[in-house]
Order: structure tokens, then C-alpha cells, then sequence
């Protein structure tokens, strides 16, 4: 099957950030990413976990993003204006789509 | 909930337990309740790396149900009481001690602690706004003793819950790199709009549009479970608040848990003084005092987040839930009751 | 529930309100119940962008218990009273308006809508089946009013959930890509065994084996809880209503918003003629009228997401949820109610 | 639950359906109460492929409940009715069971299947321990024949559940690898705080500290629901269990599926024999009967997910869960009630 | 520690798609795969999110499947059979794997 | 924007063995780690779903950590020690970030 090179970008962000995220998204004009839940985990700031949470302070989501390798620094520039304060990271691999056109 | 109470000089309430029950015998009724053997029971479970855990959605719908359980009544009972000017001194009290507590909170924490002043401002945010869950307590208490109180108390928790995030973002604003924030405007959208801040008002207003007969319709729900869930909830902060001191363990110097034990006292100090001043029933004095002392953990840890990133949101979480919240539940709410309720004789 | 109504003539039955209440009283009185005012709240919330949320899970079970306790007090009132003709004649007209009020719909909106006709016969199915919480809505309303109803309507629900889907996919059978399409079989499979579908029927079969005895030791769970529980439950509607409106308003023509609160007044006044004509209660003509009236937001949508995949599901979930839903909640519901007790006492 | 029937005779308890009921009708009783209809149902809707699912986070919240439920009602009935030999002498008899039955089926086991002896221990340290669902289930069968037990099986449940997991480990010892195991002491601590012994020991605690007085507090929610939340989980282990069957068959040799119904069976004539010992009531021998006939599907799998992880988990599971659980809900426990019933007549 | 290279299938799919992949699956001969649960996103469909939903009907899970290169475009054959008619869309990436016989 | 390569660690693990893999992360000094949760799956083993699940036994979890590539070996080395002995995998891939110091 013919395939298309594309990059994904995959960002761990603290949950009350997700909105400033995804309005980041639209603004660097993707055309869309998906959120995962994070349920636990660790970093330099300490572990955590969700278990219990009352409150989204504290916890994670994941965002994924399949974008263009043309658009990829655009939005790795708009993404890292909001991460860079805030508790998370970002990360950019390889990945191949079958329909090149929905991206 | 109270009856009748508000209308009437509080002294004129014979008081149930009134000359007989000491402190220690109070304090020993409270850590006997379930609920807050329950607390105990988690926070047991955590210490001992127990994997007990409430699943995240059903501790989001216990809260959730807290919050409407304690709104719909607040409103059923200002339907039934109607707007007087005690209710009105008791909201602009909560307001005023909202904003200023965060302002002494800062003062001490900037003398005791070696925080950086970010982080001292949002600590001292935390401190000004309050508790959802201790109120709870606190009328659970209250009720178990049949010592009566207002029933807007929770239209004052409400009000108290945001004006001490403007007070933390007042006293950071001095320190903080301005260039890099976000604008004002959404953030205060955001803070207003929190989903606890909207339900606590939104059943309150449900509460006092459809009043008793609302009530009627909902109290096996609403009113029969309340203890019941609180048990469970009560279960999962002993669990998270012990979990969240072993995590954040690492924040807790000395001067900042002796800040957890004594700011709330304090708080509770200036409370006890305005209820006098507005003449509330022991019950009333008891929940402000309670308001006034406990610390949030849902409403201003958000906000925070949005509004001043650089502060570390684990210092004030684990000082607010791992200390304060024990602290209040275990000791300070019998100790509430108790100098309330001789106040309340002293004033006749 | 109603007891003895479905025994006797209906307008044999002397309604508490009967003269006194007009249909604006009546409107009001609804406005003004806990859970309407909660679904507002929840509209509120969503259109202000506050982040209150009902976890998922939450809102699954919200629904889960809605339709055991529905279905559950249908069956013990069957088991009570027995299977009537009267009964069976409704089934009839249930299953029959299911069936066909997809096809009035899609020739309306094939008229008056610039829909493709695959998203015309989606919209036409979910029209013609029905929506359990406006269901467990419209009930609430009546026992309040103390206005009682046939307790087999449930079982009338039940039977309109699918016949609907079976005439949305005819209608599209014409202009769709058939080679593309799976196979017929599995899809009924899959439509039948619904998830909401199995356990409203379920629990139907499980109260009616138990009768008032299993009613009795389930009661404070399914029945006394479920004023409060739809009091959460509307309020998630609220939310998903509202957000479902914010994202889906590009696909809400003018043309599909008026359809979306005319064809449920369609709807209800064929389900008021076939209730007269089976002699129902002013209390089931109510719930007749209203089921006729509601639009699937739950069987319709999952079943044609595999049997019609072409079809743009965002449209008619936006025009059930968004418009129809919150029109037979805030004033469908008042106007059929007292359309029915207009009826009920003309046929006398 | 019981009143004062652990402390007379317990032959003197005059049985309200003494004499008339025989294990027909009790079987039949039995199955068309609700909980096990809704079982039934689950089971159906598994089988049928339905997309019927209880969410995971409420399933954990049906499960904490029971155990919280079961464990405040079994220490405020202990609080109430002291500390008598004939509770001590039940607790030595449940662990003396949870320690033996395994050694028991394990010999079976090697005897009638072709399991590996790891598996083998694995599978007959499921058998020694207990399931408080089916524990919740005989107590409210017995609830509702109106016939007492004795409060503190709660606690020789408790006692019963972790004994068979020591000896599984004993059992399989010979056949491991040890040079690839966990060290012990970290596997016993995982054990001992497993979630579900901590929240069923936390509540008998918690039970017994607050008592009646307690009890009156969160009887609406903790008491007055538990049929209700009893209905929905056993829906869910309906689903669980027929899903389990079907992803599972290929365990399920004919020597594995008989052993799942007879060691019930011997497990429950053990109990029956050490009741008489002990003079237990006729429903506090048909409670131990069924304890010692159920197998753990919790807290034993989870233990030897750590400690044993060479055994095939999947095996045990679909043997406890897919057949001794309802063959003990739908037929064993009326068995067990009527031969409890004739006995403790009998010792007269 | 000695690696193989193998296939990373990543597929975000309706909810209500789910059994319908997973068939296709078993068909391929895939060794096995895992289900995330998605519970945010945006694409050309709009915005959607989880919460408070009562069904699953709009929203989406995501799939992941790890297969020997070989067998990776029998796989998307078989995928895009479904994915091609539903909102979703699948993305190939390279992995390496330490038991090569796993997969 | 300046990318820097780093190793994408995932296992795929059984939920009631998180404590004993996150506790090895800890003791091959690895920065931090993420948990996803999934909900329904298949493999060698069979197929399993966490609906209606009242315990973690037969349920997985996804682990994510990002390492240094120099790291990477220890880390699989202490991972493997766990996961070989129980039901789940292991796989590793090569992605980019922009602050390298976090890693
Ligand atoms: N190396 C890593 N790999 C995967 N997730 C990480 C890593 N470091 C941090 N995280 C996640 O990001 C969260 C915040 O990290 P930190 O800002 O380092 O405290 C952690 O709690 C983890 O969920
Ligand atoms: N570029 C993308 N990156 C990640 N996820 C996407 C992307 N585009 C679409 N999605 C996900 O797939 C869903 C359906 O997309 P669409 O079919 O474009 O509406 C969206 O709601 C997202 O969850
Ligand atoms: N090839 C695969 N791709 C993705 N996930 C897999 C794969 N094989 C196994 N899994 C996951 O790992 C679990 C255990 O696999 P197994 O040990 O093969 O039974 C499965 O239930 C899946 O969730
Ligand atoms: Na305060
Ligand atoms: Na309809
Ligand atoms: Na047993």
C-alpha cells in the first residue's frame, strides 16, 4: 500500500493546560489531534497519579498530532510557547499515512 | 440542617448538649463519626502502600454530588428564611476575610518560610479560599450535635472560594516576569467558570427557586445518602492526602507544616470575631470559623495553574490537603464548635 | 406510579389540577421542577465554557440505572395488571408510529431541508424512535401532577426503539452504494442487542417475573433515588447539549432547526389520535404523545454508525439533542400533557 | 442482618418458613428474587455478543460498596453482641479452611486434570479463599426467608480470604524455579494490603468502633440500598462471567468444569460439619457452608499475579467466575440454606 | 540488548468501528493488539470530547498493533477496508521489538 | 526548532506488575515515565476488556519513557528482568526532543 511520510507530535501536558493547547493547534492550523489519558506516572517534579483525583491539577494528558513535515515546526513553535511554563514536554518521531491528503 | 434558628436570637437556642459536653468529649464524639473513621481508614491505607484506590470518575461524582447536595439545601433553606442583613454582613465577612486572609497569610509566609515569593502568594491563596468537603464536615458535625445554623453559610463558602485567587495574583504580580503571562481577561473567565464554583451556585439557585417542595422531590437522594457519601469521599481524601504527604514530603519544611497547623487557627480567630460582630447563632460561628480555616484544594489549585504557571502547584496542594485538611477534620472542627458555642452563651 | 388507572375508564379519574391548572400554570409548574432547572444549569455551563463535566463513566451509569428503574416499575405494573388488549393495542400503535413517522419525516425533509437523502433518512430514524430520559421526563412530570398512566408504556417504548432504524435504512437503500455495505444480518444482530435496548427490556422481564415483591426490596434504590438521579442526569444533558449545539450549529440550517421542533409536534398529535382510539388515560395519552415526539440520541445513533456509515452522524445528534430534546423538556412536555387532559375529558 | 440470635440456643429460633419450604421452592425463591434475575440477564446479554457493559470505574464502586456495606453491618453487629468464644471458635474454623481446602483440591487436581502443578496450586488457592459478592448474595437470600445469622461471618470471611494464598504458594514451592521469584516479604505485604481486604477490614472496624449509633447515620446508604447496588453488580458479574466463559472455554476441559462444581460441594460439607462443632446457627452454617464454596475471583488472583506469575491466571478465573460463581448463586446457595436448615434442626 | 525491527500500527477509529477491526485483525493474522481509550479530540469532523457522554457514538479509540514488516501491508489492507468508510485514519511507523517470535 | 534524538521506550504490561516496572525505571535512573491505561486487547493469552472489571488481574497498561539513547540498554535490561516472567512487550523507537537537559 502506498504510503506518505508524515511527523507526529506527541505532547505530555498537565490537564487545566489542554485548553491553551488544542487553541494553539488551531492557530498553527492543523488539521486535528486526538487526547489520551494519562492515568499515572513520574518526572522531576515527583510521581503522581489519578486515582482518587478530585481535581485535574496535577495530572496529565497526552495529545497526539499527525501533521505535515512542512507544518511540523510551525506548530512545535506554537505548542512550546504554552509547554515551555508549564509542567510536560513534547516529542517529534516518524510516521507514514496512507491518505496524504487528510493531513 | 437549621430550623427557625435564624430568625430568633441565637443564645435563646437551649442547646442540647449545651453545659455538659466538654471539649475532649466533643473532639472524641467527632473521631468516633464514620466519616471520619473513614479518613482514618485511608489514610491508613495509604501510609501502608495499600493499592486501595476510589476509582478518579466516582471520587469527580462524589464531589460533584457534595456540591449539590450542599447548594440545593443552602437554597431551599435562604427560600425559606428569605434575604435578611445578617445573610448579607455574613457574605460581605467571607468576601472581605477572602481577600484578606491571603494578604496575612503572605506576611507570615514570607518571615517563616524560605518560599520564593510566587509560591508564598499562591500558598497564601489557598489559605484564603475554602473547603468544600470540611464544610461539609462541619454540618455533618453540626447536625449530629442538632446544634442549628444558617443555612446560607453555603452562599458565604461560595463567595469565599474566588477572591482570594485575586488577592495571590495581586501580591505575585510584584515578582513575576509580566511579559510572559497570559491576559487577565480569560483567565478570570476561567476562574469564575469553574465547574465546582458553577455547581455550587447553580444547585444553590435551583434550591432557592424550587425551595421545600424542590427538596421534597430530591431529599432521599440529596439529603438521605449525604452521610453515606461522605463516608466514601471522606475515604478517598485519606487516601490521596496520605498518599499526597509521601509524595510530597519534600515540601514540608518545618516552618511550612507549622504554617498548615496555625494559619488556620488564626483564620478561625478572625471568623470567631466577625460572627460576633454580626450576631451568628454558635452554629454559624462554627461553620465561618471552619470556612474560614480551611484551605482549598480543587477551586484555587486550578486556577493557579492557568493564572500563575511558575508557582509549584505540589507546595500548596500538599500543605492544604496533607496538613490542613487532617488538621481541621480531626482537631479543628470540635475546637470550632466548642469556642463557638461559648462565645455564643458569652454574648448574652 | 399509577395504580388502579389502568382498571377503570380514564375519565373516571379525578385529576387533582383538573380545571384549575391552565397550560401556562402548567408550563411554569415544569420550568420550575429540580431536574428541568438542573438541565439548565447544565445549559448554562456549557454555553459559558465552564469546565463542569460529568465523568463518562458517570453519565454511562446515570443511563444504565434510568433504564433498569424505568424498565424494572414498568414490568411490576404489567405483573400487576396483567396483559390487556388495551395493552397490546398500544404496543401496536407504538411499533406502527415507529415504523412510519421516518417516512413522513424524510418526505419533509427531502422538501424543505437541502439534506443528501442518506443524511435524510439518518435524521428521518432517529425521529422516529424514541428517547428514554424525555421518557423518564414526561414521567416524573405526571407523578408530580399526580396525574397517573398506564404503567405498560414502557414496554411501548421499548418496542419503538428499532422499527425506526429498519425504515431509516430502507429509505436509503435507494441511493446508497450497496457493494460497499455489510452485510444485513450482523447489523440486526448488533441493533437488537443494543446496549440500552437489552437492559431496558431486561429489567422490564425481571420486574414483571418479580412483581411488587422484587419491587419492594429494590425500592430505595430504583425508585426512590430517581428524582435525584435525573436531577444529575439532565444536568450532563444540559452540558451535552449545549457543547453538542456549540459544535454541531454549522450543520443547524434554518430549515433543520425548525424541523427539529415541528416534527416532534407531528409526532405527538398522530400518537393523541391513536390514543383515542385505544382509550388511553389522559396520563398515557401524555406518554404516547411524548414518546411519538422524542428523537433517539442513543439506540438510533449507535445503530446507524454501522449500518449507514455514510451518514454524517453530527447532523440529527445535534437536532435531537440540541433542539428537540430541550423543547419537549422546557414546553413539549407541559403542552402534551395538557392536550391529553383536554382529550381525555372531551371523550367523555 | 441478625438480632439476638448468637446469643440463645440457636435451635430455639423458630423459623418463619420452618417446616413448609422445601429446596424446591427455596431454589425457586431463589431464583426469581432480582439479583439473580439481573445475573441472569448479564449472563444473557454475554452470551447473545449484546455491547451491554457496566463501565469499569462503577464496577470497582459496586464492589467497594459491598464491601464496605458488608463489612460496617458485621462490626456494628459484633459491637453490639461482643466478643464469644463461638465468633473465636469460627474464625480458627474459617482459616483452618482457607489453610486446608487448597491442599484438598490440589490433590484432586493432580489426580483429575492434566494442569501443570503450578497451575494446579494456583487453581485450589482460588478455592480456599472466599467471594464476597456470594458472601452478599446467601446473606441477602437469607435476608429475605427472614432467618438471622450470626453477625460476625463478616469478619471469618475476612479472616478466610488471604490463609489460601500462603498455602498455594506451600503447594506449588517444589515444582517453581526459585531462583527467578520475587523475594517474600514484599509479595506477603502486596497480599495482606490488597484493596479489597483492607476496605472489608477497615469497615468492620470502623463498624465496630461506631455501632448501632453509626450504623443509624449510613443505614440509608449503606443498608437501605444494598439490594438495589446488589442488582446492578451482579448484572455486571453476569456480563463479566458469560464473557469470561466464552474467552475462556479453551481452559475449560470436562475433569476442570466437574471439579468447579464438586469442590463447591466438598468445601461446603467441610463447613457444614465444623458448624455443627461450633454450634452455629442454621443461618450462620448455611453462611460458612457458602464461604467455604466459593472461590476468591479478587483478591487471590491478584496475589498470585505477583507471587506466582507462572501460572496461567486465566485458568482459575474462568473456572471461580465462569461456573462455581453461578452454580453458587443460582443453585448452591439454596442447597446450602436448606441442609444448614435440616441440620441445625436436626442437633435438637 | 539485541532488537528486531518490526511494524507500529496506529489506528484512531469510532468507537462503535471497534469489533469490526478487531475482526479484521484476527483475519490478517495479527499476533495480537491493544485498545487506548481517546477522550478529546478534533478533525475535519469538528471537535468532540468524552466527558458526560452517554454513548460512544462520536467518539474514538485508538489501536495499536505491532506486526512483522512482512505482514504490515496484509494488515493495512485489511484496516482500510473499514477505516476507509468511518471517520479515522491509520499511521505506519517502525519499531524494534527484543522477542522477534512474539510477533 | 533544534531536536535532539532520544529513545521512545513503550511496554504493553500486565496493570497488578505497574509498581514493580515503575520501580525498576526508578532504579535505571530514568527521568521520568508515563502510564496510559487500555481497555481492551488481544494477544498469545487470548482477548480480555476491562469493562466491568472489579480487579486489575488480566488487565494491561502502557508505559511510555523517553531516555537517552545512551540509557536506553540499562533501562531494557532492568524492564525485561520484569516483563519476561509475565504477560505483556516491549518495544523502542526513535524520537526527537527540543530540551535535551530533561532526559
Ligand atoms: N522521560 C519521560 N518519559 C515519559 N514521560 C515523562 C518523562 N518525564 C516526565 N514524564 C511525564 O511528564 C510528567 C511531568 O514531568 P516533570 O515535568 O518532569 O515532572 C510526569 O509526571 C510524567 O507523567
Ligand atoms: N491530524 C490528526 N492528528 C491526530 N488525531 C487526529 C488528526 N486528525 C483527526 N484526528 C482524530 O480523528 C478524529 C476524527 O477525525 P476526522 O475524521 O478528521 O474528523 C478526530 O476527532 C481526532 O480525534
Ligand atoms: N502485536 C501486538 N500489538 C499490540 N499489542 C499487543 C500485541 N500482542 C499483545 N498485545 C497486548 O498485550 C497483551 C498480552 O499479550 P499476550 O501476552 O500475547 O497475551 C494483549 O492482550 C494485548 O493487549
Ligand atoms: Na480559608
Ligand atoms: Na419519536
Ligand atoms: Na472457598
Amino acid at each position: 500500500m502506498q504510503t506518505h511520510p508524515k511527523k507526529r507530535i506527541d505532547i505530555i501536558i498537565e490537564m487545566p493546560l489542554l485548553r491553551r493547547i488544542t487553541e494553539r493547534f488551531d492557530k498553527a492550523g492543523v488539521s486535528g489531534y486526538s487526547v489520551l489519558p494519562v492515568v499515572a506516572g513520574r518526572g522531576q517534579t515527583g510521581a503522581w497519579s489519578a486515582g482518587g483525583q478530585v481535581s485535574d491539577v496535577g495530572q496529565m494528558a497526552a495529545i497526539i498530532c499527525i501533521v505535515d513535515a512542512g507544518k511540523a515546526d510551525a506548530v512545535l513553535d506554537e505548542v512550546f510557547a504554552v509547554v515551555k511554563k508549564q509542567i510536560g514536554f513534547v516529542t517529534l518521531s516518524d510516521v507514514a499515512v496512507v491518505r496524504s491528503e487528510r493531513f | 440542617m437549621s430550623a427557625g434558628v435564624v430568625a430568633t436570637r441565637c443564645g435563646a437556642v437551649s442547646l442540647p448538649w449545651g453545659n455538659r459536653m466538654t471539649l475532649t468529649d466533643l473532639a472524641l464524639q467527632n473521631l468516633i463519626s464514620p466519616m471520619v473513621l473513614f479518613f482514618v481508614v485511608g489514610l491508613f491505607a495509604a501510609f501502608a502502600k495499600s493499592d486501595l484506590t476510589v476509582p478518579e470518575p466516582v471520587a469527580k461524582l462524589l464531589s460533584l454530588y457534595l456540591l449539590m447536595s450542599i447548594g440545593f439545601r443552602g437554597g431551599a433553606e435562604v427560600a425559606h428564611h428569605g434575604i435578611t442583613t445578617q445573610l448579607l454582613g455574613s457574605l460581605a465577612a467571607g468576601v472581605a476575610m477572602s481577600f484578606s486572609i491571603p494578604l496575612l497569610a503572605f506576611v507570615i509566609l514570607k518571615r517563616t518560610s524560605r518560599l520564593n515569593p510566587v509560591d508564598a502568594a499562591a500558598v497564601a491563596g489557598h489559605y484564603g479560599s475554602i473547603s468544600a468537603v470540611t464544610f461539609a464536615a462541619v454540618t455533618g458535625a453540626l447536625n449530629q450535635l442538632t446544634l442549628p445554623f444558617e443555612g446560607y453559610m453555603v452562599a458565604v463558602a461560595a463567595a469565599m472560594e474566588t477572591p482570594a485567587i485575586m488577592s495571590a495574583l495581586n501580591l505575585a504580580r510584584p515578582y513575576r516576569d509580566l511579559s510572559a503571562s497570559e491576559t487577565g481577561h480569560s483567565v478570570w473567565r476561567e476562574v469564575m467558570l469553574n465547574g465546582s464554583v458553577v455547581i455550587l451556585l447553580g444547585a444553590f439557585l435551583v434550591g432557592m427557586i424550587t425551595g421545600q417542595k424542590g427538596l421534597t422531590t430530591v431529599k432521599p437522594f440529596l439529603v438521605d445518602l449525604f452521610p453515606g457519601f461522605l463516608c466514601i469521599f471522606l475515604l478517598d481524601m485519606g487516601l490521596v492526602a496520605g498518599r499526597g504527604l509521601q509524595h510530597g514530603r519534600k515540601y514540608l519544611t518545618t516552618s511550612l507544616g507549622i504554617f498548615a497547623i496555625v494559619m488556620p487557627l488564626m483564620g478561625a480567630a478572625v471568623a470567631a470575631a466577625l460572627s460576633l460582630l454580626i450576631g451568628l447563632s454558635a452554629g454559624g460561628t462554627a461553620v465561618l470559623m471552619t470556612l474560614a480555616a480551611s484551605a482549598s484544594y480543587i477551586a484555587v489549585p486550578a486556577a493557579l495553574r492557568l493564572a500563575l504557571p511558575e508557582a509549584n502547584p505540589a507546595i500548596p496542594l500538599t500543605m492544604s490537603l496533607g496538613v490542613t485538611f487532617p488538621f481541621n477534620l480531626l482537631l479543628g472542627i470540635p475546637l470550632y464548635i466548642s469556642v463557638a458555642n461559648t462565645l455564643a452563651k458569652a454574648a448574652h
